[in-house]
């Protein structure tokens, strides 16, 4: 219902260092009416220019906890706040290269009274920064 | 109608903001105000939704909710609660889990004064049952919400009745969602379809299908041999979770209905809900001697965001200014007060 | 009832002993043989289940047919068509690519001397229209095959009313399959869902609202929060495939109707059919003046064949047995006649 | 509603030349009531003792005309007709060992009136003899 507030403008960057640059990443919210616990979180797929980056290579960060992807099934003590902004991150050696990239996000969510998987997909075209 | 005596009050569940709290444009604060403004004084809140810390979110936040209701004049009237059964990969809660997971937003709703808990559609009546006592010793009433598709003669609806009659329990009970009501398709849904990429036979033949009382489980078929594309699949689909009942229904189950959700889509610029016929539901529950709230669930931003800054306050008021009307109060609210109110400078209150 | 005048005829329809035909346990030659031999005279043949080669199974296929249908005393009343609208990869046939298709089986249906042809479901009422005048100078009647959970007011069917009542073409109608009047839910499925692992509370829920004619469609989100496996979602699902419509909806159609698939899944020990009540059907067709054939349509095979032999044949003879008694016609097929058959001599008759 | 009648027992072999065997083949049925055009025949998954082979690996023979499965997309004028006894090949180098295998088939068929896949999956213990 939210969906197209998941990707949020301005938030694509670069992470690591100057000389080092081990990926990027963007600011993305729940397309859900309220918050969710991590282990519902089932995936978070980034597509950058075509090509989906490995669940392995994808890490959340909620009001400053960071998880690997993989790791969010075990999660049952942190949840993702409707409307918050987190952070998803993604390695890639060199990163991106500056100016505007095609960005999609797919979540699928487990819902418990839904009895199809839930979430949403966004797809915007954001610019990278130095 | 006018002058028929009930006691039928008047609320809001913040729900119905959400499309301004997700995007921060409005405060928790602002929803509490606001409400208090267009009197409609008893607040129905989600939990999940509006409180940061959820289920923990620290005596600072009771403290600033009791102090709002004071504040603002407001009372909380009821919460809203998640089963979240699949919280764990692989594997369904089982009851005794799903038990403590209702206790704990028994406790929750408790401590912020709430009379009412809404029980969510998936919650086994083997869990009502397992809470029932408890939610009476708390004062509470943990009412399973009947919302579209779900109705009276659901199977699953009947199973919940078979305990509510059975343990005879003050503290179990329904909490009907005016959703279940849908006289005609909604129009947001139906021209949000032909944006989306419908085309028009399709889009009036869910329309004319629904609103004729058609077999609207028969469009999934018809749209297939009929070669339609996703979005108009979806119309199809969509169709089928709507429903119209007669709202007489609910007399036979006024001695466990507590609390209303007054889900609505539309308000119109004459002061009606375009789908939902609140004139005809008022005076039914009038006549069942309802004296609870009409707690308005704003639910078309989703339909209309892609096109218009949604303006949910807006059309509270314009829901709050008919239920005035409805239930003969004196009609308080102006239209075009919401632009008296700062908050939401950067509203358009052109909704529709 | 017994005395009532009427010019029903009976038949069968190769689509009964499909068990037997795709294990080669039987012949074409000995369903035309053992269709002769009930007295059920007026064959209806699928082409793509009997006619290797279809759509040019060879003269030397027609040459025999016509022979059989000599020397066993048959005629062939019905024939069904598929239409194969996915038949390309990635696209759907278009209207004229349909038409092409229909005619094609027309054709057939004309060289193998029948009457009527059966369309199935998906074929659009636009190629119904486009094929009208063809069928009618071939002599052929179109049929639109009315099967569950489609029904009159079905709105793919509205649709395909309006072509008809438009034309007004003698070559279209319908042909009603008496699986739309299911009136308790068939015990072989019940049963079959047991076997294959659904528990009983879940199949007596499915049964129970089915039989009491309750919310079906409510029974796959039912079933979805009481836990169910897949085998338990599947018998939600075929809840909402079964329907029951008062037979005496055919009246106002009868007009159109020219020719009717018997469907059956079990004929119990005591002559009746357990879920489709025959001796309801069968007066309404009488008092409309139906004047077509009764085509048996043995549709138990799949739920029966893991636990015992098919025997197709002695299911059918057992409804004809009721047709005879029904219609008032004198009882000659006796009970046990199945075994004097040579050809069937592998085959177990205690079908249940 | 034919699924049990898929796998065809006792029609295990290796195919090739006795020092150079190349693959193994058995007989297979349509799990539906009526014969299909092959364009509309969408899969064949061969599963032997777990392994499933590649769809590039697989062929069809109906009535003496052999296809391969990738090539069925584009096949408008054959049938597998009702009942009909096919051969499914698949090409594997040194074949299967003599004795008894977990094989299992899985169907994926386009049926027009169905709003989602038909086909049929059957599960049977085959004995390979020389
Ligand atoms: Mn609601
Ligand atoms: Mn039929």
């Amino acid at each position: 219902m939210f969906d197209k507030y998941i990707i949020v403008e301005d938030t694509l960057r670069n992470t690591g260092d100057d000389d080092d640059v081990t990926g990027f990443q963007l600011g993305v919210r729940l397309p859900y009416y309220r918050g969710l616990g991590l282990s519902m979180v089932e995936d978070i797929e980034v597509t950058i220019d075509g090509e989906t980056s490995s669940s392995a290579s994808v890490s959340l960060t909620v009001h400053g906890n960071t998880y690997k992807l993989t790791d969010l099934p075990g999660v049952f003590d942190d949840r993702w706040e409707m409307g918050e902004v987190a952070t998803v991150s993604v390695d890639k050696a060199g990163g991106l290269t500056e100016g505007p990239h095609s960005v999609a996000v797919r979540q699928r969510l487990r819902i418990s009274y839904m009895p199809v998987p839930g979430g949403g997909t966004d797809h915007k075209t954001l610019t990278l920064r130095h | 109608m006018l002058n028929t005596a009930h006691q039928i009050k008047r609320g809001v569940s913040f729900y119905s903001y959400q499309e301004e709290c997700f995007l921060k444009k409005m405060t928790l604060e602002d929803c509490v105000s606001e409400a208090g403004s267009i009197g409609a004084f008893g607040v129905e809140i989600i939990p999940e939704q509006s409180m940061t810390g959820y289920p923990h979110p620290g005596e600072a936040f009771y403290r600033d909710w009791d102090e709002w209701m004071e504040k603002y004049g407001t009372t909380t009237v009821a919460t809203d609660l998640f089963l979240d059964t699949k919280r764990y990969p692989g594997r369904v809660m089982t009851l005794a889990e799903m038990t403590v997971s209702v206790r704990k937003d028994l406790d929750i709703a408790k401590r912020l004064g709430a009379q009412f808990v809404r029980a969510i559609i998936n919650t086994p009546p083997e869990v009502m049952e397992a809470c029932a006592s408890y939610a009476e010793r708390l004062g509470l009433k943990l009412l399973l919400e009947v919302h579209a598709p779900f109705h009276y003669e659901h199977p699953w609806i009947l199973r919940h009745l078979e305990v509510m009659h059975r343990l005879q329990s003050p503290a179990l009970g329904f909490m009907p969602d005016m959703g279940t009501f849908v006289e005609r398709f909604p129009r947001v849904m139906s021209e949000r379809a032909l944006r989306d990429g419908a085309r028009p036979k399709f889009v009036e033949l869910a329309v004319e299908t629904y609103n004729n009382r058609g077999d609207v489980h028969g469009l999934m078929d018809t749209f297939n041999y009929m070669g339609a594309n996703p979005v108009e699949q979806g119309i199809a689909r969509l169709s089928t979770f709507l429903t119209w009942n007669e709202p007489r229904v609910m007399l036979e189950h006024m001695p466990l209905i507590h609390h209303i959700q007054a889900k609505f889509y539309e308000m119109t610029d004459d002061g009606s809900e375009y789908s939902i016929p609140y004139h005809k539901i008022i005076p039914v529950l009038i006549e069942g001697g309802y004296d609870g709230y009409l707690s308005s669930e704003y639910e078309g931003n989703r339909h209309i965001q892609d096109i218009v800054e949604v303006d949910s306050v807006e059309q509270v008021r314009r829901q709050h200014r008919m239920f005035q009307r409805l239930l003969g109060e004196e009609t308080t609210l102006d239209a075009g007060a919401t632009q008296g109110n700062g908050v939401f400078a950067d509203g358009g209150s052109n909704v529709r």
